[in-house]
Order: structure tokens, then C-alpha cells, then sequence
């Protein structure tokens, strides 16, 4: 059966309720946050009103099939990635999964092998979000380590000419997004992991904005580690992946201290246990989990070939239209080659929180500012711009709706 | 359309024609306010004569909420003694928060009543207050300096 | 109307469904996890199906409501707490709130009052969960501050007698927890707390067993820090929460980087949002933190006090039915002053892993082992034990069962 | 009645009457192996003769599976050449791994095939497991001295 945005939109709830005095609701801010399918708002409901209880620590059946659904739950996220199942770690979020990442390169001391010194370096890019900046900032001024990037040129690709100079035999880290939130832009990885892998550093990629929209394999990416959002995945909020080569896990150290992460304890000391474990103290976030299975089994079952050719018919769409409009200014690559179905552009002199209003005011959702890419931002020129990111229940209706949206706008502020 | 409380004719006017934009180069304090969320900024200078507000100026990129409610604080609180300027500033405060239930004294805030609309408005009540804010921390520090 | 244990479990789904083989689920693990009225499971649902965006980001209705569904969950706690609404962080669990706190003590720099060093001391207790020991443990351990500790008595009580020797002006934190989650001891703040803060400690609860049970209030209890979970207060799994007094969180560096809890960053550098955003990296466990409101609205309509009364009562009769028995050997103390309604105990020669899964095979859930509190256990001189832990929808024939259960243990295990 | 499955009477019987524990004096490798979730502990010593387990003995607390899991193997695998001895541990993990679905090879795993039932309990299976697991790396260390 052909794919199709709106019988897919019957499974997300939402889509059944009104904006603004009875508007159809155009959800064009599936980059912020994705909307949820009733599979997974029933997973995690289900799983409070028939298995609760804390995994791995009761000797009751209700422990037993808590612990099934959460560990069948890591055994999904792990097969969705191509990963093994002892690499799959649950976090509450991307930004946790890399701060947890950033904080293990210093918590582990001297001896450790993800240990970073002054002698090191670490690399990030100028289209980072800020959860895959900040916390490499912070390590780098915890460490003494160097932190350098790549640049972003004017058509929003990375600026990969001085490679080699860039990823020096020092580096320990490059951390980069697959897909940028603003631009679209995804980014080449081959060349990039080839050399981090050439002097022996690891490759952590943000895949918020790619896992949710195109297949996704770790293996054939040959990275080392992994971040992704459930919320932006059709999936709960309150959880988040982390995904590590085990080989690298086994040396890495913890970061959140507490129950279930140890082997043993002592007033004053305490050994770890094993990865995943090592990495997942206190009562995990268990309903999520089992929620973002249920979304991943979703997403599988549609296909994430199909979203994706959805995804890139759509976004072409999306880029022709918008461009068609005297004063649209795109930020990003024109084209959808190596890019996302997400468009961020100025609109004239009107400035984004306006335009932003105006579309609300139309049952128009999108999303303006900096879109916690502030080096980016700046660095694009603007001050802001306004972003409409597309997903698999969007259709050709709701660009036309953006478009018909931004010429009213044009009016509105124009005419008064 | 409810999006017309929010866009009056009167902020549309100071958005397009601002008032007291462009910097003096004398002043007794400048700040610079940045609203984090959407990256709008403002600076602002105040000079101080006694206790009256002698002049006030900025300079600013950002949403028409935010540039035309800049324009309308240097328009009112103009000339006015701070102690003045202070109650116009909590009544505009005030005003904002209230989640649409005020109308707003006119008596008091002349042309700022035009902003109620915005307090319908979450996400755009920091537009609005940006500028205010920043006047409120410029008064702070040029009064210390006298 | 009377506080009726039976009819608060119709609130409860899970209780509809048996164990083994047709079992009536006697539930005595809430220590572990409680169970979710459908008002929560259906906050949580309702979010998801009406009101799903990022708050704080985007400038459309459905980013309002969620923006309004988040932070009237913050009030909503804040009430619950007695504190202000922005002292009030959300995090994952209190296993997140205690290691926030514990590497915002060292993520300062020299120049922030927080910032400890070997010239400074950290006091916990005998009787802490893995997730308020650790924490600290690797607190001292990186700023090489002391870590000391009050003992506990043969009769599960903390011994105070050395109270001011313990905690020495060199103080900076001390750190104990409210309830213990094994012993059931409910420790005595007041001395604890005069003496902390005439040394210019600050104190931190760790209230994970006292706030679902108990009437608590920040500002009586005049403490500095207080952590709970929400899953262990009938609500959400993936939310906790940390408070703090406002003063103090002002300087309290962050601990997560990324989105939103930033006031500018660029390239090398980034300043903080004032708290609580600064504490709150990345798009929040919104659906979770709604979740929990509805658990605290739930709680409060019946009544904290009501709640309080009941597991007194309860706590009592298990107390009583359990030293009935020849054989038991309760840790903790054996009346129900300053006490909650939990149990631990050994039984003769019967190993708790056995104890627990006859238990089971009847449908009565309880946890066995060492309850992440390791050292205690060790202190007691006992290998592991099995822990009876009460709530609101628990009545005395849970207790009954129990008692039986644990008979038909020993007939079992005796007879063969 | 389920739990019967579970509490077999070889179970119960070498529980009560554990075999080789007692850890003896001399050995070629002693482990210490603790469930972290439980807080059971085991220590066990073994000895080799060339490529055979001449000694097996262990000292310990834990429950009635745990304990009467290491008595089982301390018999079984005492006198095997350690390629005998892997296949049954081989074997046994692979039963303890099957959910229920498998009743154990007793040519091969003997009195371990009580074990069985223990499969069926996900909570259990480390229990069952610790000894062996112990015996497993007591190995190694002996046979990486010889
Ligand atoms: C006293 C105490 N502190 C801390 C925790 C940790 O809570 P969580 O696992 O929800 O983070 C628990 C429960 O596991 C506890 O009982
Ligand atoms: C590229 C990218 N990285 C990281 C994040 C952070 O994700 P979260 O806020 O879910 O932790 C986001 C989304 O906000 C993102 O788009």
C-alpha cells in the first residue's frame, strides 16, 4: 500500500483537535518536538496499568514483566540501530546522552582511556545545538583540552577543506551533528570518520534530526557513539538514547551515581558493574522506554525507507514553494541533496516572531529564534529566522497552507 | 481576528516609526538586554537629571512587540521623576501578567494600554518587557552613580 | 468520609489484574515503585493527545499550553512542598536531583561559593541509598574533600551523640535522608539541621521515602535541598525532582548543558539562565512532570495527613503481626515512633530470595536483598533481607496475607 | 503448583546436605564472586591436574538455589578433563538461558537438569549462574599459571 500522510495522520490524536477558533492544525515544528501515535501514548499507559514495578530489583512477577518490557524495549532501540543490545543505553534525552558522553572523557582518571588532557583536542562543528556544543565547551576548559570546529560556509555545508589540519593527530573527540536542525543540512560522514578513525579519536554522532527520518545503521557509519531523542521519534519525552561500540563502553566511565549501576559498596568506595548497567543508575525511566519501542515499532512498520522518500518528495516541495516568494531568504542548501525536509528563512523586514504569530493565528505551527544553534545564527548573519520542519503526517496541504500563511503575513504587516 | 489585540494600530505606528531610536553618546548608564529565546536585543541608555529621567535612547533589533514597546517606554517615561516612572513601570508589569484580564489604566500608561493584547500572548510577553527591562536595570545603575 | 484503603485502590487499574495463576496482587513493594492512579495515567495520555510541543520554544497555541501544562506542574509541586514556585528543578528521578547537586559542588570554579575543596568536609550517614552515598563519595574524591559519616545504632536510629565532632565548621554539606528506605527510621532534622547551618553547611534531604508517606514542608523543616521521585509518589516514571531555597540556587552552578538553560553562548563560551532553567537542559520530561502534578493532586485531595494516619496505623499491625512470628528478625525499630510503614527483617535459615519467590508464588510482591543500601545492610550484620513496604491502597488483609505467606515459608521450606 | 517446578527436591536436598563446601587449604585458583543485586557471595578454590579438575571447593551465603547450584557443579564436574567440563557448562548456561523451553540433556548436565525449572524465573537465573560463572573464571586464572 502506497504511503500515505493522511491515513497516517488518523494514528496521532492530536490531529483531531482545533487551533485558534477552529483552525486545522499544520504541525510544522516536528524538529522541536514529534507528535505521537496512540501505539505509543497506549504503550506507556499499559504499562502502568498492567506491569509496574522496579526492573531488576524485585523478586515478584510483576518485577519479571517490567523488566521483559524494558529490557525488550533496549533489545528494539538496538535492532532500530543496528547495534548490540548490551550497547544501547537509556538516558532522558539527547543532551543527556552527550553530557553524559562529555562528562565520562574527565570522570575517569589518569589511567582511564577516555581521560583528556591539555595535550588533547577536541572537534565540534559551527551548526552544532548547543546540547552538543555546551557540554564539549565545558569539557574542554575542565580538561585544558582545545576545542576547534569546523566552519559552516555561506551554503550551509561544512567546510571540510583543511580536514586534516582540523582533526590533528591530538584529537580524542570529533562530535558533529548527521543532520542540522537549522540548515537541514547532513552531514558527510565517511571522510570525517576515516580520519578521527586515523588518529584514533572517537566519532559522536547528535543524530536527533537524522535517526527520526532516515534509516539510520551504526555499523555501516562506522561511528563510535550515538544520541537521539524518543520525543522527536513519534516517542515519549523523558527519554533518550545513548548508543556506544561495546568495546568502548566496557572502559567508559559513569556519570550519574546511585542504585542498580554498582557491583559493590562501601562507606567509601564502590565498583562498577558492567555496561549498560554501569550507566543506568536509580529506577530507570521505565514507561518510556517501553513507549519509544512502541515507537520505533511504529516508525519500522511504516518503513523508514518510505518516511524518507516521503520526507525528501515533500521537502522539495517545501524549497520550491518558499522560493517562489519575493523576500523568503533560506538559510541552508536550495536543493535536497544530503538534506532534510526542514526550511528556515527570513521573510523581508518582518521579523519571525511576527510572521511566527501570524501562521499561529492560521493554525500554522513553526518555530522562531535561533533554534539553540546561536553560533550558527550569528554566523549565518540573521538574527533569527523562522523554521518549518516537516515529518511523515505532513502532506503537500500543509506546505500550501505555510505558503498561503506567509503571503497573508506579507499582507498584514505590509498593508497596516 | 483575536491576532488584531495583539497587532494595535498604535504598536504597529511605533514599530514602524520608533521613537528616541538611536544612541545618545552621553548617558549615565547603558545596558544591553538580550532575550535568550528568540536572540532579540536592545541597548539602552539613561541620563538622569536629579531625580527625573532626562533622557532616554536605544538602539535594537527585534520583533515589532518588542521594538515598538521600547518606543513607547522612551515616549512616556520621558520627563518623568523615577518614582513616576516606577508606578507606570509596575502597572505595565502588572499588566502583562494578567493573562487578559486587564484592560490597563490609561491614566497611567497612555499609549502602553495598546500592549494588553500581548498578555494573551505567553510567549510574548518577554518581547514586550524586554526594553523595560533593561530601562529598569539602566535607572538601577545610573542612580548608583549619582 | 473515612479514609477507606479499598476504595482508593478502585483508583488504581493494576489492582483489576492477578498473579500466578489467579492471585489477588498484594502489592507491599512501593518502597521500590508505587503504583499510578488512572487521574496520572491519564495526565500523562492527555498531554500526548491534546497538547504535545516543546515548551518555552516554539510561538504557536499548542507551545502555550504546553508551556502552561509545564510550568503549572512546577507550581503544582512548589504548593505540594511548601516552596517557591522557582525553586523547583525537574529532573529524571532523585538519583539525577542528588548527582546535580553533588557536581554542582564542583563545577564552580574557585570563585563560586559552592565550590569544595580538601580544606572541606561532607557529612552523609550509615543508612543512605546508594544514590545519596555515591554521589558524595565521588564528590571528595574529585575536590578531595573528607567524607564522614554518622554511624547507626544496633536499633536502626542514627547515633547523634557525636553530633557536633561530626559536624565540624569545616562543613559544607550535610546530606542524610528523611525516611530510611530500609529500616523505616524517620531521622530527627531538627539538631542536625541547627548544627549545620551555625557551621554554614547547607543540608540536603533526600526525601524519596518521606514525601509520598508524610505532610512535608521545606520551609518548616528549614533544610537548604530536597530531592524526591516521582515514581515513588503514584506518579510518572522518568520525572524527580530537586528543590532548592531560591538564595541558593541563584549560585548554584549547572550541571546539564545544552538548550534553553542558557542566557548567550558562542563558540568557546556561554553564560547561564537564571534557575531554575539553568537546572533544565534540553526539552523537559513535560509529559512526565504534567504526570506528576496530577499524582500530587491526587495525593493532596485525599489528604497528606489521611495518608500519614493510615500507614501509622498499618505500619503498627504489621509491626505487631510480624514479631509474632518465631523466627522473624526485623532490622529497624520496632514501634512505630519516628518510624514509617516499611519492614525488613530475616527469617531463621530461610534465605530472602527464597522467601520472597514463596511470597510471589501467593501474589504478594515484596523486594528482597540489600535495597541499594549496601553499608547499612553490612552495619546490620545481615547478608540481605526482605522488605514489606506499605502505602495508601494497602489494607490489613495485605498484612494478613503476608503474615500467612510468610508461615506457609516456613512450612514449605521446613517440611521438605 | 508452579513453584515446585522451581524447588525441585534435588534442589532442596543439596541445599541442606551441600557437597565440597569447606574451601580446601591448597588450590591452584581462588575466586570471589558476589550477586550485586542480592548481596550472595561465593568463594571457590579449584585445583588442576594437567587438563583435569582434580578439586573443586567453595565457601559461601546465598539462597537455596545459588547454594545447591555450586554443590551440583562441585560434583559433576570433579575428575572431568576441562574440555568435558566446559561442555556441561556450556550446556547448563544454555539451559538456564531458555525461558522455560528446554529439560536439560541428563546424560550430560545429571543432577544440574533439577535446575531447569529456574529458567522460568528471569530473577533467579543469576542465582543459578553464580557458581558456575565462578568456576568459570577460577579456570582460567588456574590454567593460565600452569
Ligand atoms: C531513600 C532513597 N533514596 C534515593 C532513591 C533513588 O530513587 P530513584 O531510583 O527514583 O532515583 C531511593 C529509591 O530507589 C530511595 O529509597
Ligand atoms: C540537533 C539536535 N541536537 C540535540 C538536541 C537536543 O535534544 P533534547 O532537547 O531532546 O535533549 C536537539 C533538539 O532539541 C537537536 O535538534
Amino acid at each position: 500500500m502506497a504511503f500515505d500522510p493522511r491515513v497516517v495522520r488518523q494514528d496521532f490524536p492530536i490531529f483531531e483537535r482545533t487551533i485558534r477558533e477552529g483552525k486545522r492544525l499544520v504541525y510544522l515544528d516536528s524538529g522541536a518536538t514529534s507528535q505521537k501515535p496512540n501505539s505509543v501514548i497506549e504503550a506507556e499507559s499499559n504499562f502502568y496499568r498492567m506491569h509496574n514495578a522496579a526492573v531488576h530489583r524485585g523478586a515478584h512477577q510483576l518485577a519479571e514483566e517490567a523488566t521483559d518490557a524494558y529490557e525488550g524495549a533496549r533489545a528494539t532501540v538496538a535492532k532500530f540501530l543496528g547495534g548490540g543490545v548490551d550497547e544501547i543505553i537509556f538516558t532522558k534525552s539527547a543532551t543527556e546522552s552527550l553530557n553524559l558522553l562529555a562528562y565520562a572523557f574527565s570522570n575517569g582518571g589518569s589511567d582511564n582511556r577516555f581521560n583528556l588532557t591539555s595535550a588533547d583536542r577536541i572537534v565540534v562543528t559551527e551548526m552544532e545545538h548547543h546540547a552538543n556544543l555546551i557540554p564539549w565547551q565545558q569539557l574542554a576548559k575542565r580538561s585544558g583540552a582545545e576545542l576547534a570546529w569546523f566552519a559552516v560556509t555561506p551554503d550551509g555545508r561544512l567546510d571540510l577543506s583543511n580536514l586534516a589540519e582540523m582533526i590533528t593527530p591530538n584529537t580524542k573527540v570529533v562530535s558533529l551533528t548527521h543532520q542540522s536542525n537549522v540548515l537541514g543540512t547532513v552531514n558527510p560522514l565517511a571522510a570525517i570518520v576515516a580520519r578521527a578513525h586515523e588518529v584514533g579519536a572517537v566519532v559522536v554522532l547528535d543524530a536527533c534530526q537524522s535517526v527520526p527520518h532516515m534509516p539510520v545503521n551504526v555499523k555501516d557509519l562506522d561511528i563510535d557513539f550515538l544520541a537521539f531523542s524518543g520525543h522527536k521519534t513519534v516517542g515519549p519525552t523523558g527519554i533518550g538514547v545513548l548508543w556506544g561500540r561495546a568495546e568502548l563502553l566496557k572502559d567508559l566511565p559513569p556519570f550519574l551515581f546511585g542504585g542498580s549501576m554498582i557491583e559493590s559498596v562501601t562507606m567509601t568506595d564502590a565498583i562498577w558493574a558492567p555496561s549498560p548497567r554501569r550507566h543506568e543508575a536509580g529506577v530507570p525511566n521505565m514507561a518510556q522506554a517501553v513507549g519509544l519501542a512502541a515507537a520505533l515499532d511504529y516508525l519500522t512498520a511504516i518503513g523508514m525507507d518510505e518516511i524518507y522518500a516521503h520526507e525528501q518528495k515533500l521537502g522539495a516541495y517545501l524549497l520550491k514553494r518558499l522560493q517562489e516568494i519575493p523576500g523568503v531568504n533560506l538559510v541552508g542548501p536550495l536543493t535536497m541533496n544530503d538534506r532534510g525536509a526542514v526550511a528556515s528563512f527570513t521573510l523581508g523586514d518582518i521579523h519571525p516572531h511576527d510572521l511566527g504569530q501570524f501562521l499561529d493565528s492560521q493554525g500554522i505551527a513553526v518555530r522562531t529564534g535561533h533554534h539553540c544553534a546561536w553560533p550558527l545564527t550569528r554566523k549565518l548573519g540573521v538574527q533569527a529566522t523562522t523554521r518549518a520542519s516537516l515529518y511523515l503526517y505532513n502532506d503537500e496541504e500543509d506546505v500550501d497552507a505555510l505558503i498561503e500563511g506567509i503571503l497573508g503575513a506579507q499582507k498584514y504587516f505590509g498593508d497596516k | 481576528m483575536q491576532l488584531d489585540s495583539l497587532y494595535q494600530e498604535v504598536i504597529l505606528d511605533h514599530y514602524k516609526r520608533p521613537q528616541h531610536k538611536g544612541l545618545a553618546a552621553t548617558y549615565d548608564a547603558q545596558v544591553h538586554h538580550v532575550n535568550p529565546s528568540c536572540g532579540d536585543e536592545i541597548t539602552l541608555n539613561v541620563a538622569l537629571d536629579d531625580d527625573k529621567v532626562a533622557a532616554i535612547t536605544w538602539d535594537g533589533v527585534g520583533c515589532s512587540i518588542s521594538q515598538a514597546s521600547v518606543s513607547i517606554l522612551s515616549d512616556l517615561l520621558l520627563g518623568k521623576s523615577i518614582a513616576e516612572a516606577d508606578l507606570v513601570l509596575n502597572n505595565f508589569t502588572e499588566l502583562m501578567q494578567s493573562k487578559g484580564t486587564m484592560v490597563g489604566d490609561d491614566a497611567i500608561l497612555e499609549d502602553a494600554v495598546a500592549m494588553a493584547g500581548v498578555s494573551k500572548f505567553p510567549a510574548r510577553i518577554k518581547c514586550a518587557l524586554l526594553g523595560w527591562m533593561a530601562y529598569k536595570d539602566a535607572v538601577v545603575q545610573a542612580q548608583a552613580k549619582l
